[in-house]
């Protein structure tokens, strides 16, 4: 079993009680709103753009005041942009060294992953490695 | 489906569901004819090549065309590869032209582009009209003067639109390449399901399609071309079964289309779309179109009364095939799909392999629904009420 | 068979037969998971495609590479076009020396053929030493030396021969083009049904193989590429699916095996492939290699004292694999196919698609008789019996 | 039902005669021993060769004194040549005209087709028309 961040814990019980597919979508939409730090439209670049998703989607890191990691982000499709929220309330804050090493798998027990295609999954692997990627680089720089 | 929720297929476009005799022809060639093709005299090897031959033979003959008029290949998309490679390269130059349009499917694009920057030809593109999503037959009348080949899709697999490929053909050939005719290449790959086509009644010099698409087997499809075009296509694929000949110093090539089958040929799938072509000559091709045709208008219809939901084709046409192009104003295309695919409906988004035509009608994607044989007033209802539902919620 | 004879059926090196699994993943793939792959988001479409990636994972696990390694193609015949087409075009030019074999089947010979004729390469032929019939390896030293590309058949079609092609890529790579390296292609067409190739561990640049002679379905093969090598090749069949984005101007493609396949591909193949390396990751292929071998050795040996008979191959070798060439004084080798298969024994006849073996032979063509994992001694003795028969009656 | 000059007649029934496929082969192997006119291997040209056929067989026509036809012939095969006897002995002497309308089913009523691949009967039908070609011609000529 892995062990996530309570914050993440708690939106992956969240999705747990869900009854079916289309609540847990009801939620990702939810949290599509929620997102903390919105990356807006005009800076989507070619370099926070993540590759393999069939909609666009941008992330970016950076570091806030106490050395904590924060993801900024947005998507053009809503469950895209749910999942970059549910992981950007899940880290943010977090010492990038911790969020280096966060597992991928809280999809699967949010259970959403079964509802992305490998292309989806793909992209949303590729974003998930940014934002890992970074992390490693921001906690060696730290 | 999650609960045991019944599936509601309507990719069609994509590729269909295939008939129970489909899997069972190709079942009974493992199970008793299984053998390679043309190379033994043993009874296997005899009964295999001609299954194989006599797929031909009948596929051939569905499209109204004589055994010696189609390439097996394994695709549309290889078949037009094989147009560019083995024609174009061999027969086109430096200052010719290549005329196509903005509605292709990139299978019949790419290549071109490739052959365009190898060999300098020049591709040109008639464009889609913007209010009529139709193609802009005016330009076209100009733009075929100075063709050498056109190359056209005979019907859309994002608008449902039928070219009108007849006029298309008559044009090239009469003032095509400054009057002198110009060759026609049509990709016919959505328009094998939809209508009986008669290549030789047609026309046109090549015509390309997929097995996949029409209840046959994937892995195979075809190219047909006229016998004395195909006699100045050079080889594309080589190696084994389409040599004459092989010294150390060169070879010599079959005739007709083994010439452009190298190695061991797609054999059970061969009997498979033999199957599928046998299964659709028991229907009346134009009761198939008006079924399907009457799904697609009638399901257009009731979404285009769905609060945002806006429709990419013409459905108003007598000739529109199974596909309806959609999007919403304010959800986005893949979320529409995966929230459809939550109700058991399997819909499409995406470019569909089209990003010119995306570019033209001024959107990143499409939704797409797409309607076959087996598909219902039923299951449209269901759908249209299931749309609407995820519009009330998410819209 | 008349008469409800049973079926001997010895042509495996053309094609083997197929065990129920393979037709039974195929078979479920049609009627469960039917739909075309990376392009959709509905439940079956995210199913096909992982299906369908999952059999690229498997099959290149199973030849001991990553997936990434694995380009999925109609066969070995398309497999090694697609270094011809994607890779030489792009990396060889006049004055370069491709270095190949007599022994080769004539997909391993056409292709360079034809590229020789467009771009002025110049092919050798490292000869067979007539009198041990395997490659003349001193040949091979000296000519290596010269060469830019390898192209070496792992296992004859004809001989049963195993190339030291461990050697020849160890050869290649130190002392290839002027000790720069030159780069391997391997025939594995007749190997995979017979050993257990490690594509990493051998070590060649590229692999070259087919599904339907180890198992699997017709329509598929593949291309094992080292990934470094395969960002050197520009695309040979384009269209969708291998494309990133499409504009009129011009295309970019995708990165690894994907940019190679165009178009639908062969999903249901690819389960059926799969299922055949799962079925035979169960067998120790060591253990196959000597049943298979050893029925070879055997058979050729009785043979040989069978009057008139002449053996074409190396059954003294412990490498040998199930093939055995061979022909008789007086018995036109077509007539000898006719009259085994009037007893029910499927035997090939025939140049086998090595014409310049034939040549090296001294012959036009030979039976062949070739085992796999089914067949049995007692097969092996009936066969011997039979033919025995024929030649006391017709020889 | 087709009509058959009685020579080719009288074959037809001896294979109909046949026990099986061996026994038919052993026939046709006799008639090869039977060629009536055997084309030397020095004649043998690109011109009179037969294509479509795996081994090589060689055939031509010529009238006699008496205008009859002659078919000449050679395989290496013997049941190729087993076949071109048989021809050759079923019209022998025939007006060119009537060689010109023979129907190559007679392969079907001796049933040795069904023992020929599609290539050799390919081989066997290219053999077929080159001989109904020239007897057409022969018979204009006449
Ligand atoms: C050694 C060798 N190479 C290549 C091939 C060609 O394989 P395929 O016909 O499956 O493309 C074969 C089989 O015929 C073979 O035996
Ligand atoms: C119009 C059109 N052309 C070409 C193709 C390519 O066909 P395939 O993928 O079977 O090669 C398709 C299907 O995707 C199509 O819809």
């Amino acid at each position: 079993m892995n062990e996530w961040p309570p914050p993440l814990q708690e939106i992956i019980n969240e999705f747990k009680d869900c009854f079916d597919r289309m609540e847990r979508y009801e939620l990702l939409f939810e949290y599509a709103t929620k997102l903390p730090h919105e990356l807006q439209a005009k800076d989507w670049t070619e370099e926070n753009r993540v590759k393999g998703c069939q909609s666009e989607a941008h992330v970016e890191c950076t570091l806030d005041e106490n050395g904590g990691f924060q993801l900024h982000g947005a998507a053009d499709a809503n469950l895209v942009q749910g999942l970059i929220a549910i992981l950007a309330i899940g880290v943010n804050g977090l010492p990038p060294s911790e969020v280096a090493l966060i597992n991928p798998e809280f999809v699967d027990e949010m259970d959403v992953k079964a509802s992305l295609t490998p292309s989806r999954a793909n992209g949303f692997m590729n974003m998930f490695e940014m934002i890992r990627q970074t992390a490693k680089i921001m906690s060696k720089e730290v | 489906m999650e609960g045991g929720q019944p599936l509601v297929y309507f990719d069609n476009a994509a590729t269909t569901q295939k008939p129970k005799q489909v899997i069972e022809a190709m079942n009974s060639y493992y199970e008793n004819t299984n053998s390679n093709v043309h190379r033994a005299v043993h009874t296997l090897a005899g009964e295999a090549t001609e299954g194989y031959e006599m797929a031909r033979t009948e596929v051939a003959a569905y499209f109204g065309a004589p055994r010696d008029h189609l390439i097996f290949t394994s695709g549309t998309t290889e078949a037009i590869n094989l147009v560019a490679y083995g024609w174009a390269r061999a027969n086109l130059s430096k200052g010719d032209v290549i005329l196509t349009t903005e509605m292709e499917h990139h299978a019949d694009i790419v290549p071109w582009q490739i052959l365009s920057k190898e060999r300098g030809i020049e591709i040109r593109y008639i464009p889609l009209e913007r209010d009529t999503l139709t193609l802009d037959m005016e330009a076209f009348e100009i733009g075929v003067q100075e063709a050498s080949l056109v190359c056209v899709v005979h019907t859309s697999n994002v608008l449902g639109v039928r070219n009108d490929v007849e006029r298309i053909i008559e044009l090239s050939k009469t003032t095509g390449k400054k009057g002198s005719g110009a060759f026609v290449m049509i990709d016919a790959a959505q328009a094998a399901p939809h209508e009986r086509i008669n290549f030789v009644e047609l026309g046109c010099d090549f015509m390309a399609l997929s097995s996949h698409k029409m209840g046959g087997p994937t892995g195979i499809g075809g190219l047909f071309v006229k016998p004395e075009i195909m006699e100045t296509m050079i080889p594309f694929i080589s190696g084994g079964d389409m040599i004459e000949t092989v010294t150390l110093e060169g070879s010599t090539f079959q005739k007709g289309p083994q010439k452009f089958e190298a190695g061991t040929p797609r054999i059970a799938e061969a009997f498979g779309w033999h199957a599928s072509v046998k299964w659709l000559s028991k229907f009346d091709m134009k009761m198939v179109h008006e079924h399907v045709s009457n799904l697609a208008k009638m399901t257009a219809k009731k979404m285009s009364s769905i609060p945002g939901i806006r429709i990419y084709g013409r459905h108003d046409l007598n000739t529109c095939s199974g596909v309806v192009s959609f999007l919403h104003d304010s959800i986005h295309a893949e979320d529409l799909a995966h929230l459809l695919d939550s109700g058991g409906f399997a819909v499409r988004t995406g470019h569909h392999c089209a990003q010119p035509l995306m570019e033209a009608l001024g959107v990143s994607s499409t939704a797409r629904v797409s309607f076959w044989i087996y598909n219902t007033v039923e299951e449209s209802d269901a759908f249209i009420d299931y749309l609407t539902s995820i519009v009330e919620k998410f819209g």
